[in-house]
């Protein structure tokens, strides 16, 4: 591919962010259009990479290689396959909407502005980068801008929060990094030299011991940014000092570097220890979906509601992931989109709210329904789909999860399923609370409902709610190729097979399921 | 009894005798005095190893600049200046008597490994010290290291230079902030 | 009995001891550092009486730039000391714990 | 039949339609549009459905798109006589409740989105119904419970209405949990969710314990959806919402679906005979259970509410003993009656100005003629008197279970109890709403409700009248069995229970008559001969409030599910998880604060921490022998 589509991609941003830095500060107006309109590009781009990328092949496509630092064997190595595009194309929706969604910021916007754009240059990196250490470098990147969001614009409390974030996730990438090291140089030798590179590294053969270290090292990474159950508090604080943008990108985004991570590195590149581990990971995963669901359900603040749910619903990608069957991983995928624009719509919405009431408090809620019908339901609409509900997006990802997780791991399933009953009760009673009921306060008498901008803004999540709720097939198949191939790695190399169905009856069925 | 070994033998017991006043003197003058001794002492064993440029150079220097400058700062802060015997740190003098010992004693054991010395070279005759060899070899291999020492003097001088003005400095500053706190500012000052 | 390079290194090591020794126990900014200067000329005096019996220049090289050193080091300590002084009024290093921890 | 989709796409363009143009359509134009739409769709399924009726058609499948081809779901609709029945009943009844909701709906601020989450039902229910693989059920299953949720806390200022919209979903989620997971052992097992597929293989494919777990956690999901014990505390509560809901969703269709899935399902509980029986069982038990508590309940809804309840157990037993047909005949009849009866109460509720408990009506024959006579109609009818519908549906569900013999001998027992019991409480109801002296508050003027109310009780009366010949099980020529020969094709893979001899017939046909007439005599006596009982004291207090069975829920269930979630949320996330991370900084500073005292700021310590230093460099030099 002649036309660097993927450096274009990630470079914009930045490019974007030194073009914001440039305008004057007396034309302050100027600079949340402009920045909108540069977001544009990077989206641009990446509906093109959608248009171009071609659907039945499992492999990386459009990939560069430009040698970076010779002796360690480091290059710019960037590809999109099945797995990632999605996540990109997330991305690269997501940050217009966001930023669309920023007007309430008014302090230091021009900064505000280029972190954002500088958030996106490493959250595209991530999701395209093939060289271990320039994938690590994207995955930090992405770290500072959103300890600045979170840090300056925040609320309350809003310092602990972002010191929390960064050491948190600090901590897990800097083992990961040990393990990146570890990996390059030991491995390296045995491909000719050392070498960060992904593809190459897949050939290495490591001790099964060795597996299980490095999938630990790379796990503890991941577990901290999903979060998993024990290493999740640090997203309810986030999330709650968060500004609107901040929480929609971290909720929509950041948290898929992790389950991401897990599909991409340690499935491809540990076969042997992930196997071995699956079970305790996708039990892991299932206490967060029952845990988080459960606390969720008594938040007094709306914002650690809808983080929480964050929590449980990664929990269900990890499983999916963790079954290590064709429709468990697919559903883990494509749960992550549904899940980024679901959640993303939920923290909108709350901006919204918080925009006009400054408080994120449940209680001070009440009859909103009356005073706010659009809005109302805007949130219903959302909150469904977060749920669930067939015919919406979050319904996809969540039953292919159950079902494919069911065909290798009965009893998590069952338990998984479970949560689907939580994710209802803690919506349905959270709707009940602010909008259901008599107006009881009343600075909620005189809220104005949505404006035009805050439904632009909704109008597209909702479209791609339904869009991808009613006709999926599009995203399963470009995401069904690359997964394959990534199972087809795991049967090679380990003697672990697939579980396609019919578990306990042992026939064979010509008739495969289409 | 060669007359070599009587020079050393005379000379080592000067530059112990030296180090020794300088540790132990009550006045610092004493101890600058101890010093000097016992590099000229070093002189001498600089001259008997055929280092005569060094030994020259030694003595130019630290005898001589180094020395004068002690004495001259000795006598700027105050020679009277008689340190009380006790001492303040817990522990500290025994345990100075303690490492010491045990790192003479180290030191000599370790003399004895001849990995640590290396080997005898051959016998080579006297003129080994002079200035044309070491012009040769200072302006030859180790050229780099003598153009750091240019840049390493210049720093310095421009550092104690600064010092200086640093001197003057304090006081100005001391004598504006009194000016300042009028009687009328002073809650300002604390509020902020 | 001729005089081997092994008593130079002994004196040597003695004075460096005594020059420890002096930093160590003297509480007189001025003391110890002269004490510095001491252990310095022992490390010199090894390097020459090394010098000499390895055969080789290099010893006294060393020397030379050590001196070099020292004399930059004596000129900022010197400085230093004096400024101390002319603020605190003393030269005992055990009243100056400003950089405590 | 590729004009099948039209018949969901009408009903879903409705809501679509109404949803974004509601209000400017304003009020009478929302409610014709919406009850047009479904009319049309009714009679689409009329011509449909034509072929079955002459006996020549056969069972097809309308393909539409793959939707999750990775689970092998296709988007596909099943044209069989079962499901072009059901399409028939939802879209025809619904029509007329739509009809019905114009007049009952005036006023309304909100009347364009009650008739959008209405259409929005019908569509749900008729995906549902026309699904053609499990995973279509399941879309339809969902869906059925948003519009319940919608339409239940339709007037959501008043917080009950909010609670009972909420209380219903949540316990249909929670059946949905057993369907899901029955779902999951199903793919697992046959590897595809279509019913072809999975009929066929069934029988090689799951033991008999596979299938009866699948089948127990199917009827997990048909409790929840058609408030069977244990899952029926919502239907009740589900009265919150507008009268023309609880006749449509929670008399007339949404609640029929359980049914319909065990009848759909027939192949599976073949397989599982003991599941069958339990679906029978809990059926018997629910019809008497909720029959009592019929009894003691002065709201009028709340009555036709347990009454549903006990019906659904009737049916229930039907298809659990294998008679689908009979169980499918029952869903038929009742649909009219039960449908009828909710909107009679809702005129009166409607002509009481908003009134809604017995003891403050009575008298109101003179005054609402039509509503009266229909609902007189509609009380023979659920009673179980011949010639009128409800006789001839639940005779033959009697019928069949009592042939079947062993257990199913005491099912009928209670099947004929619950007979008697119904026949009362149906008894109690109409006098003390129409007999009797007047009790109304003051203010309060009965009159007969607009044409547009009462068309629709007409319709109702005359279907629930005639209902009954369907499927009459004497054979009088061609008229009789009806609906058995509709049914044919849709139940002959699935072996059928059958009707008893013609005698025992006639004997049982008496039997269950007999226990009609006796609830109606008892009622009569102690309703209308003497003055009103007053009903308080102990065992009716009981029977008012369910057996208190919803607070023993709140308390067992609800009350520790909060606890447990606050002990999880702030003792355990906040104190535990998060303390640890928060004691882990406090230790690296703890441990800093006792390191600090190293550093004095002594220079002559910091001088012997050198030289050791350097003694233990030169120690450890000499220890270790030296590189060289």
């Amino acid at each position: 591919m002649e036309f660097p589509a993927l450096a274009l991609l990630v470079l914009l941003p930045a490019g974007g962010a030194g073009i914001v830095a440039l305008i004057p500060e007396r034309r302050r107006d100027l600079i949340l259009p402009v920045t909108v309109g540069l977001t544009m590009l990077p989206l641009a781009v990446a509906l093109w990479i959608l248009w171009e990328f071609e659907v039945g092949n499992g492999a990386f496509q459009l990939t560069e290689r430009v040698l970076w630092f010779e002796p360690l064997g480091i290059s710019w190595n960037v590809g999109v396959d099945g797995i990632s595009l999605l996540l990109v194309v997330l991305t690269a929706v997501l940050f217009p909407i966001s930023i669309l969604a920023s007007t309430s910021i008014t302090k230091n916007v021009k900064m505000y502005m280029v972190s954002m754009l500088i958030l996106e240059t490493g959250l595209l990196g991530v999701f395209v980068a093939l060289d271990l250490l320039l994938f690590f470098v994207f995955f930090e990147v992405t770290l500072i801008p959103m300890y600045l969001l979170i840090g300056i614009w925040g609320s309350e409390n809003r310092v602990y929060a972002a010191v929390k974030f960064v050491l948190y996730t600090a901590l897990g990438s800097a083992l990961m990094l040990a393990a990146i090291i570890w990996l390059a140089v030991v491995a390296g030798p045995q491909l000719g030299g050392t070498t960060f590179d992904f593809t190459r590294l897949l050939d290495a053969e490591l001790s099964s011991g060795a597996q299980l270290w490095l999938f630990l090292a790379f796990g503890a990474a991941f577990a901290i940014k999903v979060p998993l159950f024990p290493f999740h508090t640090w997203l309810p604080d986030a999330h709650t000092e968060a500004p609107t943008a901040g929480s929609v990108l971290l909720a929509g985004v950041l948290l898929k570097l992790g389950t991401y991570g897990f599909v991409r590195f340690n499935l491809t590149l540990f076969p042997d220890a992930s196997v071995r581990l699956a079970p305790w990971i996708a039990a892991i995963a299932v206490v967060g979906i029952v845990y988080g669901a459960v606390v969720a359900i008594v938040q007094p603040d709306v914002k650690r509601l809808v983080a929480y749910s964050s929590v449980s619903h990664l929990g269900f990608i990890v499983l999916g992931t963790f079954a290590l069957t064709t429709q468990g991983i697919q559903g883990g995928v494509i749960q992550m989109v549904n899940h980024g624009l679901t959640t993303g719509g939920l923290f909108l919405l709350v901006g919204m709210i918080y925009d006009r009431r400054h408080t994120r408090e449940i209680a001070d809620y009440g009859g909103l329904a009356r005073v706010m019908p659009l809005y109302a339901g805007f949130f219903l609409f959302t909150a469904f789909a977060s749920a669930g509900l067939p015919g919406l997006n979050g319904f996809i990802g969540e039953f292919k999860v159950l079902l494919g997780s069911y065909l290798s791991l009965p009893v998590h399933a069952v338990v998984a399923a479970f949560g689907v009953v939580l994710a209802a009760v803690y919506l349905l009673w959270a709707y009940e609370r602010v909008f259901t009921g008599p107006v009881t306060k009343e600075e909620n008498e005189k809220l104005v409902d949505l404006n035009a901008r805050e439904i632009s803004i909704l109008v597209p999540i909702a479209a791609l709610i339904v869009f991808l709720g009613v006709y999926p097939r599009p995203a399963l198949d470009r995401i069904e190729p690359s997964v394959d191939v990534i199972l087809e790695r795991i049967e090679a190399q380990t003697d672990y097979d697939v579980p396609r169905f019919g578990t306990t009856a042992e026939i064979d069925l010509a008739a495969e399921g289409d | 009894m060669t007359a070599e070994t009587v020079v050393f033998v005379i000379f080592a017991l000067a530059a112990l005798a030296g180090a020794l006043t300088m540790v132990t003197a009550r006045n610092p003058v004493y101890s600058a005095m101890g010093l000097l001794t016992t590099m000229f002492s070093i002189a001498v064993f600089f001259v008997l190893n055929d280092a005569h440029f060094v030994a020259a150079v030694h003595v130019l220097i630290y005898a001589g600049a180094v020395m004068t400058l002690f004495l001259f700062v000795i006598m700027l802060i105050g020679v009277d200046k008689a340190e009380d015997i006790r001492e303040s740190i817990p522990f500290q003098r025994p345990m100075a008597v303690v490492l010491g010992a045990g790192l003479f004693v180290l030191v000599l054991v370790a003399g004895r490994a001849s990995w640590v010395t290396g080997t005898r070279a051959v016998e080579e005759g006297g003129a080994l010290g002079t200035i044309e060899n070491v012009a040769d070899e200072l302006f030859g291999v180790w050229l780099l290291p003598f153009e750091a020492t240019v840049l390493l003097l210049t720093i310095a001088a421009v550092g104690t230079i600064a010092l200086a003005q640093f001197l003057d400095k304090p006081r100005e500053l001391a004598a504006a902030r009194e000016a300042e706190i009028a009687p009328g500012h002073e809650d300002e000052e604390r509020a902020e | 009995m001729t005089v081997t390079a092994g008593w130079y290194m002994a004196l040597a090591a003695s004075l460096f001891t005594i020059g420890a020794a002096g930093l160590l126990l003297r509480r007189n900014a001025l003391v110890m550092f002269m004490s510095i200067e001491l252990m310095l000329n022992s490390v010199n005096l090894t390097f020459v009486a090394a010098g000499r019996e390895l055969g080789v220049l290099e010893g006294q090289l060393s020397v030379l730039f050590v001196m070099v050193v020292a004399a930059a080091e004596v000129t900022v300590g010197l400085a230093i000391i004096v400024a101390v002084f002319r603020n605190r009024a003393t030269a005992s290093v055990d009243e100056l714990t400003g950089l405590r921890g | 039949m590729g004009y099948l989709w039209l018949v969901i796409a009408l009903p879903l363009a409705g809501a679509v339609t109404l949803l974004l143009f509601g209000k400017r359509i304003g009020e009478p134009g929302a409610g014709t549009l919406a009850s047009s739409l479904v009319g049309a769709a009714f009679l689409i399924a009329l011509v449909g459905s034509y072929d079955f009726i002459t006996g020549s058609g056969h069972a097809e499948v309308v393909s539409g798109f793959a939707w999750i081809p990775g689970l092998g779901i296709e988007l596909a609709l099943l044209w069989d006589p079962l499901s072009s029945m059901m399409t028939l009943v939802v879209t025809g009844v619904g029509a007329l409740i739509h009809v019905y909701a114009i007049g009952y709906m005036h006023g309304d601020p909100r009347y364009g989105r009650f008739f959008t989450y209405l259409n929005l039902f019908i569509a749900s229910m008729l995906i549902l119904v026309l699904g053609e693989s499990f995973g279509v059920l399941f879309i339809g299953w969902e869906l059925v419970g948003l519009s319940s949720y919608l339409l239940i806390s339709f007037w959501f200022e008043k917080p009950s209405a909010a609670a009972a919209g909420k209380k219903a979903f949540v316990v249909n989620r929670i059946g949905d949990f057993g369907f899901l997971i029955a779902l999951m052992v199903i793919f697992a097992e046959v590897g595809s969710l279509s019913y072809g597929t999975v009929f066929e293989e069934a029988a090689e494919v799951m033991t008999t314990g596979t299938a009866t777990l699948v089948t127990l956690l199917l009827l997990v999901g048909a409790a929840g959806k058609s408030a069977q014990l244990p899952l029926y505390v919502w239907l009740p509560d589900a009265m919150e919402g507008p009268t023309p809901v609880s006749a449509l969703i929670h008399a007339a269709t949404m609640v029929t679906a359980g049914v319909y899935m065990v009848a759909r399902t027939g192949a599976l509980f073949e397989l599982a005979p003991f599941s069958a029986g339990t679906v029978a069982t809990v059926g018997a038990v629910t019809a008497l259970y909720a029959a009592t508590i019929a009894i003691g309940q002065r709201d009028i809804k709340r009555v036709l509410a347990y009454s549903t309840i006990s019906q659904l157990g009737y049916m229930f037993m039907g298809v659990g003993a294998a008679a689908y047909v009979a169980g499918m005949f029952h869903l038929v009849t009742h649909a009219f009656f039960k449908a009828l009866l909710f909107l009679g109460a809702g005129s009166v509720i409607h002509a009481m100005s908003g009134e809604q408990d017995m003891w403050k009506m009575g008298g109101l024959r003179r005054l609402m003629p039509t509503t009266f006579a229909t609902m007189v109609i509609a009380w023979l009818a659920i009673s179980g008197i011949p010639p009128l519908s409800g006789f001839f549906s639940k005779d033959e569900i009697l019928a069949v279970t009592f042939d079947k013999g062993g257990w199913f001998v005491v099912l009928w027992v209670v099947g004929i109890a619950t007979a008697a019991l119904t026949a009362f409480y149906m008894t109690r109801l109409m006098l003390l709403t129409f007999w009797g002296e007047p009790r109304w508050d003051e203010g309060v003027a009965p009159h007969e409700s607009p044409r547009v109310m009462t068309a629709p009780l007409i319709a109702l009366g005359a279907l629930a009248a005639v209902g009954g010949f369907l499927n009459t099980p004497f054979r009088l020529g061609r008229l009789g069995a009806g609906l058995e020969h509709f049914l044919e094709p849709a139940f002959e893979a699935v072996e059928q229970a059958h009707l008893p001899a013609a005698g025992t017939q006639w004997l049982l046909a008496l039997v269950s008559v007999a226990a009609a007439v006796a609830g109606i005599w008892y009622g009569w006596r102690r309703y209308v001969e003497r003055e009103l009982p007053a009903e308080e004291g102990g065992v009716w207090d009981s029977l008012l409030a369910g057996y208190r069975v919803d607070d023993l829920y709140g308390r067992a269930l609800v009350l520790p599910g909060k606890k447990l979630s606050e002990a999880a949320a702030f003792t355990a996330d906040m104190k535990v998880v998060d303390g640890a991370v928060n004691g882990v900084g406090a230790l690296v500073t703890r441990l800093a604060a006792w390191l600090r005292p190293i550093q004095n700021g002594l220079a002559r310590s910091y001088g012997v921490g050198i030289l050791a230093g350097a003694v233990a460099l030169v120690v450890w030099l000499l220890a270790s022998g030296g590189g060289s």
